[in-house]
């Protein structure tokens, strides 16, 4: 049992924050986030060469092969600058993927464009309608000749307009309703395919989020794709989907705890320097206290999330679903209450976008609505 | 006791009920339904509607042109409106400067202002805050030098709600410099469209533009617009602040918020099922019904023992109506799961572009964010706190 | 639409609280809680001749007839005083399904007794296993000749062991598990017996509750009644249960703002005495928001239990029993909030049993598992 | 970073499980696991077992006599033995006292005390609380004046918890009356069969006889009996309180709260199905097993970075430790419903007389009442939230 970081995990730590310190400030976000994609293609550059997108991969497909403890610290980076990047699509969902069900030829065509930033491929699994259940899959995939034609809706798929490849979920047999989301050995018939984002049939809505990203909703009408496309065994993908997904939520729990951590940075900086009745307002004691709780969730999650990611390899799935979904879980609701408090603890302020803290809150809270909420990951570990 | 209500407030629910459906804009209404973002011309539209029948102003005394409702009456106007789909009335004319200057307005201010009032020719915007004064109002800057027949001010507010489109704003001024810092302070009325003032927008986080800094370089403002004494302003402020807080508890708008909330989760599938019919969420929403009952009957039990001038229990209201409304925004931002990412603009401002998802889903989560500013405004919940504590229960 | 007490009502308001002060003080209390009964009949026959026995009863059966307004004040002066005597279970409770359900003959002989202080009736109506699901009896009622023979168990009875007669519910027909509660008008076969406590096959075991008043758990094994022992019509008598259960929640409601009433003053007092650091500890800004809340939910209480009372008279029963859900959950949680934050206020002395506040906190924390705690009435309240 | 057992740590785990299945007399046990009374002899019982085995102190320094279990093995020995359903350990002597002599003791004072610990022969209780000084420590007024090779001590302690049993008390005394409350402080060992000290009991909300008012009338206590310099209490005073802390976490017993919380949901019933398939009772025994299973990797998490001495960040594990055992007392008592109200003492002190209901309902809400005190001693929870916004974020 040992908590603490390595020396060369320290290092990578400090220059991820000395990157996120130099490039990533307020206003060099802001302009990144007004370029026509919504993120910076330099900055992606720049990802690749310090290594972080092929951080998970196998060497031999350009990765660095690195673990779970380099994943918390990337993604708890990203939290920090409010990275706006596709890494969390593209990195740890489409690669995790590709990297868990690709074929050899696979991988070696994907994964080393990805670690070196030159193709960005992202995962679209769920579908509208079906909330946070991945396994309601509707998007039908139909064999004609060779070929299998697709078509269906995709929903919020994260960066899926600036995305040149989509990994894409759906049904070449059976139906929906028949799933149990719970046993995930049972549920069959759910396949995974690469698709361009540019072929025929593809049309995509793009879009903004709330806290600061890009999305689309993605309509597939008769995509012809080869069978070079499928990626996985035929109907035997859910189980992947599964496993990535907690992946995902697993980092967006690390990625959750470092907004946790400059949000209250934040925050304490305003109860310190912001005077009210001629007195800094932390001199208030219900300010106090409330700030003493903002510290408490954010060390709690910390604590969850590197449960998580400690599970993300347990051979026992259902032990791994229990406690990413408790992570969750616990990331959720402490998020809210420190987005919540943080807002409150601003005053005025705290509701206008022209203040950091403001950005922070709202990719804190959002975070949440990404791949199963508080509400239904509770759902899920009791049911586990 | 008798809590239910009279035949007399019976026919006047009635009345109020048919006349907002009958005149009531149904576009308009569904704006308000869909939480679409309202045009200055949309708040002008409804309230010279009222001002025609003369209701804008039905709660003010029979002395000042009003209809002397009683507050029982106002509560019935507030909720039946509310549901029709009505725009909230905007209340800086009408319910907080009306007030003051009733009380301590001079006759030509009274016939003047109150007059314009009535007929919604001038819109009203309120200048407390400044940026080193929030909560600690008292702590202001702004300046106003008598000159003669006239006032120079020179200072900055903060926080100016909907600013942009006004016509007036009262204003609290430091007109000497006293020994305490609630001293020296007047009230003052300011002509928006004088020469000095200048009008920023203040972003919100839902990209809204509802807030404003707004300046003032040696703004000329007439004598006549001093309301009561000089260096009185503070009374009146506090005056003020009570009606302010009355009025925030927002019961109607909240019953409406309920019954839309009822509807999305009767459309939203969680596992298979209504989200109404998840034990969990049902659960959620069933307490904030029960919050609202119980702020409702206690805004009546307030105003029906009391009559119009509401004590230090009226932060009772504000801190239960503004928990109750951020509760309200939050279950439908959860509601609709993943659509509550998107973010179109356009598409809240009702300017024709889809929304991403269903259609009711796409305001919601730029709302629920907008919406912390309840518990902030208005003399923050922990102001609202420290008054009952120190004023209610003497620690 | 009016909130105000009459003159009349006050002056009943002044003389309860009077009689409260004067003969209800803690160490009075006290020695009226260590007499055999667990209460003092002194006390019971100075209630008979304040009128407060047959407070709710027509004037022909010796009572005051009085309406909504008298429960609250009497039922909140209770709680001010943590009284002891069996009034919820006896006036509110008994008396009221005598008023409604009886006959003539059974309101002249049972109400004017009661209301003189002479006899005391209680209701045996839950059982165990059933929680608080009044409609779900497993007590027996089999006829014998013109008699009837019930047997079964009775749990939790209020005074059940100082009571004289019992009102007890009993399946005449049907069984317990085709009831769905929310359907009053749908549940048949339960009817109502009048028995007295010492009548042979009645096993009474008396106990103390932790809230300071008495129990019994009451088994009825082949006791006899004659037919005048029914209590209004055979089979039907569950609406009548129903509308009496709300009753006496209404009635608890009631007292629990008495309680919340006194033990909010007993915490402001501390607070404004009890030095630490030099200063009484009500100058804490974290204790005075705390007391704020306190205060903020007792006058919430407040406004839902006259709700709830108004509602009590109600003909539309949906309505009735939705009101009265929503009052017991909202004074259940506000008083588990009140007795939580009172004793954490009162520190060390708020855990022992030497301060009155610590009784007040135990009785408003245990109002709640009475006549339905919160999440079964949050429950009903959803499902009406 | 490995968050996973070594093979090491996994074995200690073995051998304490079966140690304690082996030793542990199981009509205890069944005690614990009922939440029955214990008597002084239940606690001396497993404590004289755990001494003769070392496990008593296992986790002392082998300096003083120890084992130099790791903070990760002291963890896993909590969590076995309270499984196992063993009584707490009384953890004046050992886990609080112990470490200050160790510190800050003399030489006779660590062979004789320290010696007679581990071999469980002395009761150890807390003289720290007085009726004037509860979160104010420093203000205490217990006074000892020296007499040449004596103190005479006179005073009064109160909430001092099991005093009733115990031989030895520490307790902090004011020595002289410095400029600040806190200089004059010393650290006095006290015999509690002195003469002059007399044992008074408070009687608990569930009418528990645990803790006392102390008072010292003239006792004579030896000047060998002071712990390090004269004057210095409070510095000591303040490194035992991180030791408190940390052990107040509770996870060990927490979790198997836990486990007999959802033993009790299983049987008990609402609305015709198994309480603990009931939606809204599930999903709040799911958020406490969530928030537990946060605290138990916080409490790792702390001891496996810095080692044995707590830093302020302590006060997380005190204020979410409490709050979470509280949590699942009140869910106990809640998921027994009616069956909450009957209190039949002789029930709960196992003395043969029958529960009224299941036999797991009767010990619930009194215990519900009595748990209400974590959040109060070892510092309250409000003083705890003081320390983290002053020592760890400087406000």
């Amino acid at each position: 049992m040992d908590f603490s970081f390595n020396d060369e995990q320290k290092q990578f730590q400090e220059s991820l924050a000395k990157f996120i310190e130099r490039d990533y400030g307020f206003e060099r976000r802001r302009a990144y986030q007004a370029l026509p994609e919504g993120f910076s293609r330099d900055i992606w550059a720049q990802f690749a060469d310090m290594g972080l997108l092929g951080l998970p991969f196998d060497e031999q497909y350009g990765g660095l092969g690195a673990g779970v403890a380099e994943m918390l610290l990337a993604m708890t980076a990203i939290g920090n600058g409010l990275v706006l990047e596709p890494y969390l699509a593209t990195v740890i969902m489409a690669g995790g993927l590709i990297s868990r069900c690709g074929n050899q030829a696979q991988k070696q065509a994907l994964l080393p464009p990805i670690a070196a930033g030159k193709r960005i491929v992202v995962t679209a699994l769920a579908e509208p309608g079906a909330r946070y259940d991945l396994n309601r899959v509707e998007t039908t995939a139909t064999r004609k000749g060779g070929d299998t034609m697709l078509s269906g809706r995709k929903a919020v798929v994260l960066h899926g307009a600036q995305a040149d490849q989509l990994i894409v979920s759906a049904r070449s047999s059976g139906d929906s309703s028949d799933d149990s989301s719970n046993n995930v050995a049972a549920i069959d018939g759910i396949s995974l395919y690469l698709v361009d984002r540019g072929a025929a049939g593809v049309s995509v809505r793009d879009y903004r989020t709330v806290d600061g990203l890009r999305a689309a909703d993605i309509t597939f009408n008769e995509v012809r794709v080869g069978p070079e496309a499928l990626l996985g065994a035929e109907g035997g993908a859910y189980a992947a989907i599964d496993a990535i997904a907690d992946a995902g939520a697993a980092a967006l729990c690390a990625e959750a705890v470092g907004v946790m951590e400059t949000l209250n940075a934040l925050t304490l900086e305003h109860l310190k320097t912001r005077q009210q009745f001629g007195h800094p307002i932390g001199g208030f004691q219900v300010l106090q206290h409330r700030a003493a709780d903002m510290f408490i969730h954010a060390e709690q999650s910390k604590s969850m999330a590197y449960l998580a990611a400690m599970k993300l390899s347990s051979t026992d799935v259902a032990e791994r679903r229990r406690v990413v979904s408790a992570a969750k879980v616990h990331v959720g609701r402490s998020g809210r209450a420190i987005s919540q408090a943080s807002t409150q603890l601003h005053g005025g302020m705290g509701v206008t976008n022209e203040l950091a803290a403001a950005h922070y809150a709202r990719r804190l809270t959002m975070i949440d609505f990404n791949l199963g909420d508080s509400d239904h990951h509770l759902k899920r570990f009791i049911n586990a | 006791m008798d809590l239910s209500y009279t035949a007399d407030e019976q026919a006047f629910r009635d009345e109020v009920r048919a006349f907002a459906r009958a005149s009531l804009p149904p576009e308009l209404a569904r704006k308000v339904f869909d939480h679409r973002r309202l045009a200055r011309s949309d708040y002008v539209c409804w309230q010279d509607i009222l001002a025609k029948k003369g209701w804008l102003t039905g709660h003010w005394p029979r002395a000042f042109g009003g209809l002397g409702w009683t507050p029982v009456q106002l509560h019935i106007f507030d909720e039946e409106t509310a549901a029709a789909g009505a725009p909230r009335l905007v209340p800086f004319g009408i319910n907080m400067v009306a007030p003051v200057l009733m009380a301590f307005g001079g006759e030509w201010q009274q016939q003047h202002y109150l007059g314009r009032m009535r007929e919604n020719k001038d819109w009203w915007c309120q200048g407390y805050s400044e940026p080193g004064a929030g909560s600690d109002l008292a702590s202001l800057k702004t300046r106003a030098e008598a000159h003669g027949d006239h006032f120079i001010v020179n200072g900055h507010k903060t926080w100016t709600t909907l600013a942009q489109h006004a016509d007036m704003i009262f204003c609290l001024v430091r007109t000497s410099t006293g020994a305490r810092k609630q001293e020296g302070i007047s009230f003052l009325l300011i002509d928006m469209h004088s020469p000095g003032v200048t009008v920023r927008p203040l972003i919100m986080i839902d990209e809204e533009h509802e807030i404003n800094d707004v300046y003032f370089d040696n703004v000329k403002v007439p004598v006549a617009n001093l309301v009561g004494e000089e260096g009185k302003g503070w009374t009146y402020a506090k005056y003020l602040l009570g009606f302010e807080r009355t009025n925030i508890a927002g019961v109607g708008a909240s019953k409406r918020e309920l019954a839309t909330l009822k509807t999305i989760a009767a459309q939203e599938q969680r596992g298979g099922q209504s989200l109404a019919r998840d034990p969990h969420f049902a659960a959620r929403l069933a307490q904030v019904e029960i919050d609202l009952m119980a702020l409702e009957t206690t805004v009546m039990r307030v105003l029906s023992q009391r009559g119009k001038t509401p004590g230090p229990e009226a932060s009772i209201l504000k801190i239960r109506g503004s928990e109750i409304q951020q509760a309200l925004t939050e279950l439908m931002m959860e509601a609709v799961g993943p659509y509550a990412l998107p973010f179109v603009p356009e598409a809240i401002a009702g300017e024709g572009t889809a929304a991403v998802g269903p259609d009711y889903a796409s305001p919601l989560a730029a709302r629920y964010f907008a919406w912390r500013k309840t518990t902030i405004y208005g003399g923050s919940n922990e102001i609202q706190r420290n008054i009952i504590a120190q004023a209610v229960l003497g620690l």
